[in-house]
């Protein structure tokens, strides 16, 4: 166990694991991708009662989720950083913040576009859009502090902090917005008894929420590579590996 | 009986991407007066930072020393909106706070009687100078990191201050400095230069 | 030390630190009355510009007050550390024996009673100004209290992170907006709870909850904060 | 020195003195935008304080963006000359040959550029998200230019007389406060009356002559106070 | 031939409530290097400010000067939020901006090769100075009243700056200072000292 730790820990062995694992998750993620949209787009049932606006589901929906899944995920290899000192783990928390920012604005872009339709409008003050918004905020402030910082290393553990603080917060945030006023969806996908959508809609759902998982793990290791690639340039393991 | 103070051992001291010293190496007791020098920009403020704890992240080695310590920076943490005597009782950095008689008595040894309750900010430089270095006329700690205090002084200052110095010394404290000048502290007092440790 | 000195000598270091920035307040020009200024200005200026229907006004002076008290912290916090950074104070501070998140609670607790307490003690005659029942005063005032003190926490943690940067401008802003959003809820909900006459208590139980866990932690990522500013 | 080469001359300073103090406000941390994200604050937050119902938004639509303007105002006025006095920026300015008067003028310029120009261009989109029509955002923006304008010219003058002292500056911004009052009524009083279909050019032009005596006379003003408070 | 650039007659000084300087008579011409002496407090960066014609109010008797004057005083009008080279050219006191090349060349002079873009708050403490000083090393007034130029230079600094001053006399400029050093400026420096000035 603490060995896997270590290893995670070192720029030499992460910086290969993403060399070996990038090529063919690569070609995985975008075999989903084209399958998952080509289902979810094509051959899944009409809705009665949206007709086929709801399509927007099988990105918004992925989307969504996984945009509240990533904050945590910055926020771990914040609290990492913070008190192990893994210098990695700042370049993980670096990683995840644009792409999880990402995320984030692909919900609200494709809610506004499905909110038209819909209710009539592109934006309304409901719990869910304003507390997605209130995310993209945080998200964006993560970014925006690490780039106030022209020390790199002092800015990785602001943002650490920073994050942290977040994560404290996100689930009161959740709460009290949901408390304030609901227009949104509720959560209409349940593991213990019924779901609220039909079946043939919501495997392809479920696909895609799992592909767009792995689509953020994929875009995680591109991007930390790539950081690594700045940071140790002058190293010799790196030069080493890069001649290989 | 001499007393270790600070102990230094192969340190490093970064500032953001360039390595400003190197393999430092340096032993401060009781009894010692020590004057870092160097020219302007060689790491002298970043060294006193480091020796003080304000700068962890960016120091490398050993580095130990004792808990009782005074250090006083570039920036003299006063306030102009409060007189010499506010500021002085409750300085951020003062556990226990003087008393009326002992504030007096250390303004008074700087020369600045008179201007105990007068607003700092009309001080004229040299006298805030002076203001900020009466904590070292109060009790107080064993280990003083000076960061240029000879600054804005006017001769008689200077004097007054080196006195205070080997004062403290002798009554077993140690002080670190820096300084531009010659500081006239007879045979006690080491100069280290800081440029022999100049980072590549 | 004995240790009885020591808790006596923290005690008073403490005290006298409070007196401290309270006297800075006092006399910085501009800098503490802001909150209270900013309610009067607002409570004259609102019914100047909205026209003073005061059915309307009593139906929005909740979330007036709020957006108000929210506003005058996030100016209070915008310079919380400022000038202590600029003129060596905060060194000093980390310099005092004592775990940095234990010495910045009376600058804290200070700039709470400049700001977020005062404004409560006054907040009955301006929520009478606008219209609010005299009844719901205890309710205002006490989640104001409340309130404030956890706006002033949260914000503080972004203050202490952005002190030290020098190109950045509005970025605390950014960082501590997410962070108010649910006190601003809960008070104004304990507010219009009350006016309407429902329960404010799970609103005001909530804030309590919001004051012990921010009390417990932010004064650590605080301290976590403005060391990491001081390194710069 | 030729009179045509100093007069070109006069102009480069004055652009090269906007253009420092625009830079110096961008990267102040949270010094500028500070009437933007204001603004950005209160959209978000009204409607998480007073409740998301569009009516009623739009109903107080133009009371909120004015007293917004007003407050964004005020707290820009608290420390227009605060730096420049400490550092010793201001001294050179009274240094420069060329009357102070004119002298000031760059900062005036660069801070209204940060703070009401930007405010108006961007208010027609906070309008709208408020509630406000469309048609009214001409109005909107003529009143809010003209507005933010002379609040900063009445602003300054309370700033430049009171940036020396240390102890109680505040009294006399308090007494310039009372100044803002017929913007903040004829400002709002143009949008009502475009917002309800009359006509708002009286109120317009009210504001234009505002901002004719503003620029005429308070320069001077600011110009006397700065060298009043130079000498302290 | 040499001109007036300063002339002074029966000059009292008052701060507040309190006479500084009485009954003061000066007359700086071109070539001249003057330096303004005396301990803390007794009214240097008064009576300076009094030449540049920041105290108006409190000045009573004959001043009059040239319109070419460059003052510096003990705040340096420095931007921590720009660089070295943004300071320098969009100077609040400068009607003409210098070019880069001039810029570059004034940086240069002081050693400041390689910081031109550099955040200012990020400089040392005498790097800072340098970059104020830098100023003197652009094209620029007849007439100098700088306050303690020599504060936190390195010595090399100090000999850099003492060489201009020398030049910019030798220009038909002229130069007033103080300092509580004694500047190495030969035999043309005029040493002038305000303690006998003193007021009651
Ligand atoms: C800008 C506008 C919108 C935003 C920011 C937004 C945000 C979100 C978020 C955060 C989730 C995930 C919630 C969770 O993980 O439990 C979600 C799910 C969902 N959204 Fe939206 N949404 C928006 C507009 C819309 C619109 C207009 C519709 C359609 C009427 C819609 C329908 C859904 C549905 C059906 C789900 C799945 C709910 C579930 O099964 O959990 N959303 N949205
Ligand atoms: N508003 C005021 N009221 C009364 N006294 C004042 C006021 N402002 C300044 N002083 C006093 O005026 C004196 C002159 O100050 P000044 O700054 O000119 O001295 P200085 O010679 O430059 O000293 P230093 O060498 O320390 O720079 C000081 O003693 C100061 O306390
Ligand atoms: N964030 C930073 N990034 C890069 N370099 C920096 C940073 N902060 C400071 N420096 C540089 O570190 C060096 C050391 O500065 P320091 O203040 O320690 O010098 P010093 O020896 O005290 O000089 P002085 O005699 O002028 O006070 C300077 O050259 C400065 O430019
Ligand atoms: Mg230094
Ligand atoms: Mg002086």
């Amino acid at each position: 166990m603490w060995r896997i730790v270590h290893q995670f820990g070192s720029p030499p062995w992460v910086y290969r694991f993403c060399d070996r694992v990038i090529p063919w998750l690569l070609p995985l993620t975008v075999v989903a991708l084209l399958v998952g949209s080509a289902w979810g787009l094509l051959f899944a049932p009409t809705d009665y009662k949206q007709g086929d606006s709801y399509r927007i589901i099988y990105i918004h929906v992925p989307a969504s989720v996984v945009a509240l899944a990533g904050y945590y995920v910055m926020a771990s290899a914040g609290l990492v950083s913070l008190v192990w000192r893994v210098k990695l783990a700042d370049t993980a928390m670096r990683a995840a913040a644009p792409i999880g920012a990402a995320y984030t604005a692909i919900a609200l872009v494709t809610g506004a576009i499905w909110g038209k339709p819909t209710w009539g409008a592109w934006w309304v003050w409901d719990a869910r859009i304003t507390s997605m918004l209130i995310l993209f905020f945080l998200y964006v402030g993560v970014m925006a502090l690490f780039e106030a910082y022209e020390n790199k290393t002092i800015a990785a553990r602001a943002c650490a902090i920073l994050s942290l603080v977040g994560t404290v917060n996100i689930p009161i945030i959740y709460k009290s917005v949901d408390w304030w006023y609901s227009l949104h969806q509720p959560a209409s996908i349940k593991f213990t008894g019924s779901s609220a959508i039909d079946t043939s809609m919501l495997y392809p759902l479920l696909g895609m929420i799992v592909t767009f998982y792995v689509l953020f793990a994929l875009l995680m290791m591109l991007n930390i590579k790539q950081s690594l690639t700045q940071e140790y340039a002058h190293s010799a393991w790196l030069h080493k590996r890069l001649n290989d | 009986m001499t007393a270790t103070l600070l102990e230094v051992r192969d340190l490093d001291v970064y500032k953001g991407p360039r390595q400003l010293l190197t393999g430092l190496n340096l032993t401060v007791t009781t009894g010692s007066l020590l004057q870092l020098a160097g020219g302007n920009g060689v790491g002298k403020t970043s060294l006193l930072r480091a020796f003080a704890g304000l700068a962890r992240i960016e120091v490398f080695g050993h580095l130990s020393r004792c808990d009782d310590v005074l250090y006083s920076g570039h920036a003299p943490a006063l306030k102009g909106t409060m007189s010499p005597r506010q500021n002085l009782r409750t300085h951020p950095a003062g556990l226990c706070s003087p008393s009326d008689s002992e504030l007096d008595k250390a303004l008074a040894a700087l020369n600045m009687t008179g201007y105990e309750d007068a607003l700092t900010a009309r001080l004229s430089a040299g006298q805030q100078r002076r203001v900020a270095l009466a904590r070292l006329f109060l009790p107080s700690a064993r280990l003083w990191l000076l960061d240029e205090p000879f600054t804005a002084l006017d001769v008689a200052g200077v004097r007054v201050l080196e006195n205070r110095f080997r004062e403290h010394a002798d009554d077993g404290g140690a002080v670190i400095f820096t300084s531009h000048q010659k500081a006239d502290l007879g045979e006690r007092l080491e100069v280290l230069d800081l440029e022999s440790y100049r980072g590549p | 030390m004995a240790p009885e000195r020591a808790d006596a000598s923290l005690a008073h270091y403490c005290i006298r630190q409070t007196g401290r920035h309270l006297l800075l307040l006092v006399r910085s020009p501009g800098e503490i009355v802001n909150p209270l200024l900013f309610f009067l200005l607002v409570i004259i200026l609102f019914p100047l510009g909205l026209g003073p229907d005061p059915e309307m006004l009593s139906a929005l002076a909740p979330g007036i007050v709020w957006v108000v008290a929210l506003l005058a912290n996030v100016m209070l916090c915008m310079r919380l550390f400022a000038d202590d950074f600029a003129d060596g104070s905060l060194e000093q501070l980390a310099m005092a024996n004592i775990p940095l998140a234990v010495a910045v609670l009376p600058q804290l607790l200070a700039s709470w009673l400049a700001s977020g307490f005062l404004l409560s003690l006054v907040s009955p005659l301006f929520g009478l100004m606008l219209g609010l029942p005299l009844s719901v005063a205890p309710i205002l005032m006490a989640s104001l209290l409340m309130g404030t003190l956890i706006m002033l926490l949260l914000g503080a943690v972004g203050a202490a992170l952005t002190v030290g940067i020098q190109r950045g401008g509005m970025l605390l802003s950014l960082l501590i907006l997410p962070l108010y959003v649910p006190v601003l809820i809960v008070g104004t909900r304990s507010l219009t709870e009350a006016v309407g006459g429902g329960d404010p208590a799970v609103a005001l139980a909530l804030l309590g909850a919001g004051v012990t866990g921010g009390l417990v932690l932010s004064p650590v990522a605080i301290a976590a904060g403005l060391r990491v500013s001081l390194e710069l």
